[in-house]
């Protein structure tokens, strides 16, 4: 494993190279060369399996972390690829000629996260949201609780009291600490 | 005193008299506080008279069976004065020498005389006064005996 | 056109990546000229547990194109758990997978507990494992009825169907509930065996036996079956991995691939039990294997009862829940559901929220990617039987 | 195409003499499993309304809402859970966290109405028919969702502790209390319970968080005796705190502490900002106690020019002359002391009013006088024989230790009393190399005092003898040494309720000798420096004012608070009287403020 780290470290510049446990490392690479170090480990590292393709939203710094998940099935490793695009309308380079299932990721996470995979087939296709009008959903932005609030009524004679300030109300109003 | 109402006529009498020397003894104490204690013994001296004319008008019984709980507070305790300045653990400690007193002369009265109405009156009278015994005392264990 | 794959057996068995598969969508056809038919087949069908639709073109009987239309049951898990606590989350992932709950607790709870570094105790261990096997020998039995079903063999269906309430007593008994048992929690489980479950569990693993051989001599020593199920839906070795294809479906090919022994997890490494195998991956093939391991399953839970310690904790020391951080990590943890391969991708931050999950179920590809691909060239009425020998659950697929 | 596969199937005819699956009864009649999570359940008399079941549902599904009859009882917020069905999973999430038990799952799983607004109760409030369901899903034994027992506080070995006056109890490390402070469940109701309303869970997540400026500025809102308090508090707040119904109490009063230990003295300006616009009123504070220095405080940050008048050469009261310096160190309590006097609270030492000062000076010179000085005359056993030089005071020892003279106690005491001062009298005691015997007239389980002080006196080798009456005391053979006659005692339960009475049993008396005799069985008030006309303008019952709203006295410019006005008579409830004095000092000097409120 330290072998393939030290050659992808200098043949592909990957960093944040993390032992998560012994079956399983992670590491970020530039965008500009996933698609081929991501071949090169399916093609020559024995890590033909894609476990899944997903993203992680870093709102807080304008970022999509793509996750691809590598599995090397005769070693029993698996190599958890990071990949961080622009939150912005940036593009990320398709694998779908890699694995049969890498489209359907891709459009997944299109239609999720709004990110685009260009040449990916049917990719503008609805995956799960037919008719979503809204801001994809799985941006941490979208306030799942907001968008049931507004679709959906509450339950008349719904009211809950806080222990702590029902006590004071109702026990001691004029003690504690004052109002800030 | 050899009748029942003789008895009962001593006994309210007895009441009265600690009811006026609870008052006597407000009205010299310094401090405010202190006499409205002491007047309160003297409304709880005058429930007991009250309690006995009903009993000899025979509107209430005696009850020379009942067990009343003794809690000999008062027993080792030193006499002490109602002084001008008396405390509230003084107060307690007259008024359960006082009735522990009372308790004591119904008792004593009672065992000298043979099975009568007089007799059961004589021991009505002392069960009554060893619960106004236990009342200051329940008081003291209370109020004075707080970390004891 | 092109017909990827027909009724012939299968090359020499070989993983790895074929470079030579071609993973090009059909070309569309020309509705208009009035050749082809379009037809959906669901998203209500005995083919599936959940929902799910077929967008089919038939040439006469013959599909020549097919999409997988999901998301009747999306509900937005991985979405829901990023505003949820780390305990509450334990009651929303069963959800995932409704015929298989038990699988998205351990897999939850697991990940949790390998970022929060904490150890469940060894009862915990046998008592997960025994429930996991429970749970695969539901979820088999559901699958064989419809499997049976999609045949027209409903006998087999009510059969099953209806034993494999026997098993979801014992998951009442155990857990507290039938379906969602939410008995798998971080940290452990949520309670020891009742009083006399173990001679009930035995008594209902006799039955299930005998079931079985009944099913064998009913179902699958039938002509009627094999002449339907025998060579349809062949799964070529060369597309195991270019397609993401794992469990039964891989390994009725001859592909000796299962979690449990490959990278054992809880207490699999002391249970015997071998792979089983097929040699190629038919519809048939993949039932006869399924029912091989449902007959595992039994023997795994006797097994079970037999070795696991019966007194002792059932959970670890654990923070207080109502704030629980759990510090930054990442993991990936996976477990052999009855399809395969079943995996929770967690990241944290370090705060009260979980920061992302992701879960990973077969159906995935195998509902999607190979179902497209396979689909294409058989006929018509042989889709429904095609889909459950695949044995997908749609939910699993848009969490 | 075989003639087997043809002929197999008909194997299917043998099922039909089989015992069917489906039962023939309506399946309603089916009960679920013994621990099926059915409908739920609540034990209303034992919950106390923590809310945690509400905190914990992930649905949304539970409101904790108000049932009257509960409201005011002990350690109960008076909310009781209300479930709404539409929303429910039945996780049993809320069963498992639910602090007090009370709360669990019926194996009912029916109920049916065409009305779909009905499926919303207040469980155990509510009638259900299910409600005396005794089967169904609750809390298997040795499940938590919180660790049930609190990190253990290291302590100075007895045998180390009763040579020294070092404080005993070691305090937690920061990675202990976050751990500590991990196990609130943040219900609130410990707020309710303590005197001072102190911001409890808001302090505690401070210490989770590690930011303990903020956990002093919250303590500082309702107490500006945290160092004190974090040691000695009775802490009443951890006899109702909901964690310790099936566990342990949170540790409060440990993790208080550790705040004002994480911060330095120094930094108390900094931290607490406390910015002082004078008002030009001025107030005189009577006692330099917790009370008057609580006053104090609060009215300073109001603007007030305060002079605090104290008979002691130091502030502190009962803290400094009635506490060990092993329970509570001096520079402990001074750090407290200082912070308020740095804020320009005038203490004027050794100036007893009544003698260096009238109290009517006071009240010609100040806008408002607050008067809190305690509880400090020793209650006199009044037994033949007390007045044996040999007696001493439990109160006097505290203060000879306190101001570092030598109490004079000989090497065998006897200390009557079950009470703290008691407690700290034996103590003492050890430390001066005595062999103590506490005489006590009622059990162990019955003593005032702090549990944990009643447990140290033991491990430090203070012999405990219960239901012992004192009767009488007796001289000995040697002057240096007196002798106490006492009765063993029987509990008779009080008819008329109450704590079980001791009754002495004149058949088991006892006559031992010691040194010295320490009496500790309580203490009164000294109101002497009032008039005996002022004494008629307050409503003093039982040496103890009953103060009004705000601890207004009868006399208009009069607020009082602390021991001798309150009947719990700890520091806590002098710290809260003093504040909430203050308040009413304000409310009476600054009537416009308050007006729109």
């Amino acid at each position: 494993m330290n072998d393939l780290m030290e050659r992808l470290q200098r043949d592909f510049g990957v960093d944040d190279i993390t032992v998560r446990k012994p079956a399983l490392t992670t590491f970020r690479v530039k965008k500009d060369s996933a698609e081929t170090l991501i071949r090169e480990l399916r093609d020559r590292e024995g890590y033909t399996h894609l476990n899944f393709m997903t993203c992680i939203d870093y709102i807080e710094d304008g970022i999509f972390t793509l996750v691809y998940m590598l599995h090397n099935y005769d070693k029993k490793l698996s190599l958890g690829v990071h990949v961080d695009i622009s939150r912005e309308n940036e593009d990320m380079v398709s694998i779908h000629t890699l694995w049969a299932q890498a489209w359907t990721y891709q459009r997944e996470l299109r239609e999720m996260y709004g990110i685009n995979f260009p040449g990916s087939p049917r990719l503008e296709e609805d995956f799960c949201l037919e008719g979503w009008d809204d801001i994809p959903p799985m941006r941490r932005e979208f306030d799942t609780k907001e968008f049931s609030e507004q679709r959906f009524g509450h339950r008349e004679g719904r009211h809950s009291e806080e222990p702590r300030d029902h006590m004071k109300v109702e026990l001691y109003p004029n003690r504690g600490g004052d109002e800030k | 005193m050899n009748t029942v109402d003789e008895i009962l006529d001593y006994a309210i009498d007895q009441e009265q008299q600690a009811a006026d020397f609870y008052e006597d003894v407000a009205q010299r104490a310094e401090t405010a506080g202190m006499k409205k204690i002491l007047l309160d013994f003297s409304k709880e001296e005058k429930r007991h008279k009250k309690i006995l004319i009903d009993v000899k008008a025979g509107e209430h019984e005696l009850s020379p069976e009942q067990e009343v709980l003794d809690l000999k507070i008062s027993d080792y305790l030193v006499e002490v004065e109602a002084s001008d300045n008396i405390t509230y653990q003084d107060a307690l400690i007259i008024a359960m020498k006082k009735e522990r007193a009372a308790h004591k002369l119904y008792s004593d009265m009672a065992a000298k005389v043979p099975e009568s109405h007089l007799k059961e009156v004589l021991e009505g009278l002392a069960k009554e006064e060893a619960k106004h015994k236990l009342f200051f005392e329940t008081e003291y264990d209370e109020r004075v005996l707080m970390d004891n | 056109m092109k017909l990827p794959f027909g009724r012939t057996t299968s090359s020499p068995i070989s993983t790895g990546h074929s470079a030579s598969l071609d993973f090009a969508q059909p070309e569309p056809v020309d509705l208009a000229s009035g050749k082809y038919v379009k037809l959906w087949q669901g998203p209500q069908h005995p083919g599936i547990t959940g929902n799910m639709s077929l967008e089919l073109t038939l040439d006469g009987d013959t599909i020549i194109d097919c999409k997988t239309h999901v998301g009747y049951l999306h509900r937005g898990f991985e979405k829901l758990m990023e505003r949820r606590s780390f305990i509450q989350n334990f009651t929303v992932v069963c959800r995932i997978a409704v015929p298989e709950p038990t699988f998205n607790e351990y897999l939850y709870s697991h990940a949790v507990e390998e970022i929060s570094g904490i150890e469940i105790p060894e009862r915990a261990t046998w008592l997960r494992t025994m429930n996991l096997e429970m749970m695969r020998l539901a979820s088999f039995l559901m699958w064989i009825g419809g499997q049976g079903g999609a045949f027209g063999q409903y006998t087999v269906a009510n059969w099953t169907l209806a034993y494999r309430d026997y098993v979801l007593d014992l998951f009442e008994e155990m857990t507290g509930a039938r379906i969602y048992h939410m008995y798998i929690v971080p940290g452990g489980v949520r309670a020891g065996l009742p009083d006399g479950f173990e001679g009930r569990a035995r008594e209902i693993m006799d039955g299930a036996e005998k079931l079985l051989d009944q099913i064998e001599r009913v179902m699958f020593n039938n002509t009627v079956f094999k002449a339907r199920s025998k060579g349809l839906a062949i799964i070529p070795p060369e597309m195991i991995d270019p397609y993401g294809i794992v469990g039964p479906n891989a390994r009725a090919c001859g592909v000796k691939r299962d979690l449990r022994k490959d990278e054992p997890y809880l207490a699999y490494d002391q249970l015997d039990f071998d792979i089983v195998t097929g040699t190629d991956s038919d519809a048939y093939e993949r039932a006869y294997l399924r029912l091989q391991e449902t007959r595992q399953c039994i023997s795994l839970i006797r097994q079970c009862l037999d070795r696991m310690p019966m007194d002792g904790a059932f959970q670890a020391d654990m923070p207080n829940v109502l704030h629980w951080k759990v510090p930054a990590g990442e993991t990936y943890v996976k477990a052999e559901c009855t399809r395969g391969e079943y995996g929770y991708y967690m990241v944290t931050d370090g705060s009260e929220l979980v920061r992302r999950v992701h879960v990973r179920g077969p159906s995935y590809t195998h509902a999607i990617a190979v179902m497209e691909r396979l689909a294409v060239g058989n006929n018509i009425a042989d889709i429904a039987g095609m889909m459950v020998s695949l044995h997908t659950y749609p939910p699993e697929i848009e969490r | 195409m075989n003639l087997k596969d043809l002929l197999s199937p008909f194997f299917v005819w043998q099922r039909a003499f089989e015992k069917p699956y489906t039962s023939i009864r309506p399946t309603i009649d089916r009960p679920g499993a013994p621990a099926y999570r059915g409908f739920h359940i609540n034990i209303a008399d034992t919950c106390v309304g923590c809310g945690s079941c509400h905190e914990i549902c992930q649905n949304h599904a539970i409101d904790m809402v108000a049932v009257e009859e509960y409201l005011g009882r002990e350690g109960d917020s008076g909310l009781r859970p209300r479930f709404d069905y539409g929303r429910c999973c039945w996780c049993g999430l809320c069963v498992d966290i639910c602090t007090a038990a009370s709360l669990r799952m019926s194996n009912e799983y029916a109920w049916i109405s065409e009305d779909p607004t009905v499926f919303h109760f207040t469980a155990g409030v509510d009638d259900k028919p299910w409600q005396d369901n005794e089967n169904g899903y609750r809390r298997a034994e040795g499940y938590h969702l919180y660790p049930p027992k609190r990190i253990e506080m290291e302590m100075l070995p007895a045998n180390e502790s009763v040579s020294s006056f070092e404080e005993v109890v070691k305090g937690y490390s920061e990675e202990q209390a976050k751990k500590e402070a991990d196990r609130c469940v943040e219900c609130g109701i410990c707020v309710a319970t303590c005197p001072a309303h102190m911001d409890v869970p808001d302090y505690i997540h401070s210490i989770r968080d590690g930011n303990y400026e903020k956990g002093l500025q919250l303590m500082y809102r309702t107490n500006p005796f945290p160092a004190t308090c974090g040691r000695i508090c009775t802490r009443r707040c951890e006899s109702v705190c909901p964690v310790g119904i099936l566990g342990e109490p949170v540790a409060i009063r440990w993790l208080k502490r550790l705040i004002v230990d994480q911060v330095d003295a120094s930094d108390y300006q900094r931290i607490l900002a406390d910015t002082i616009t004078e008002n030009g009123k001025k107030i005189a504070v009577i006692g330099a106690g917790p009370g008057g220095m609580s006053a104090a405080y609060y009215l300073r940050k109001k603007g007030y020019a305060v002079t605090v008048f104290e008979a002691q050469e130091s502030a502190g009261g009962m803290l400094r002359y009635g506490v060990p310096s092993y329970r509570l160190p001096d520079n402990d309590l001074d750090k407290d002391i200082d912070y308020i006097v740095s804020l320009g609270v005038e203490i004027k030492y050794n100036t007893a009013i009544g003698k260096d000062i009238k109290f009517e000076q006071l009240l010609e010179n100040y806008d408002a006088v607050f008067m809190s000085t305690g509880l400090s005359v020793p209650s006199s056993m009044r037994i033949h024989g007390e007045d044996h030089p040999r007696v001493l005071s439990g109160l006097q020892v505290l203060a000879d230790v306190a101001n570092g003279r030598d109490p004079g106690i000989g090497k065998k005491v006897a200390v009557i009393g079950g009470g703290n001062v008691a407690m700290d009298a034996a103590r003492v005691s050890r430390r001066f190399d005595a062999e103590v015997t506490i005489l006590y007239r009622r059990r162990i389980s019955e003593m005032p005092a702090d549990e944990e002080e009643i447990h140290e006196s033991q491990e430090e080798g203070c012999r405990i003898v219960q239901q012992a009456i004192p009767v009488e005391i007796v001289s000995a053979d040697s002057e240096q040494q007196v002798a106490i006659r006492w009765g063993e005692a029987e509990m008779v339960d009080d008819p008329k309720g109450g704590r079980p009475r001791p009754v002495l049993q004149e058949d088991r008396m006892h006559t031992d000798t010691y040194d010295s005799i320490i009496s500790a069985i309580g203490q009164g008030s000294n109101l002497d420096y009032i008039s005996k006309e002022m004494h008629e303008e307050f409503a003093i019952e039982w040496g103890k004012f009953t103060p009004g709203e705000y601890q207004h006295t009868t006399l208009e410019k009069v607020f009082v608070g602390g021991d001798f006005a309150n009947s719990t008579a700890d520091a806590i409830s002098a710290i809260e009287d003093g504040h909430h004095a203050a308040r009413g000092i304000d409310r009476y000097l600054n009537p416009a403020a308050y007006e729109e409120k």
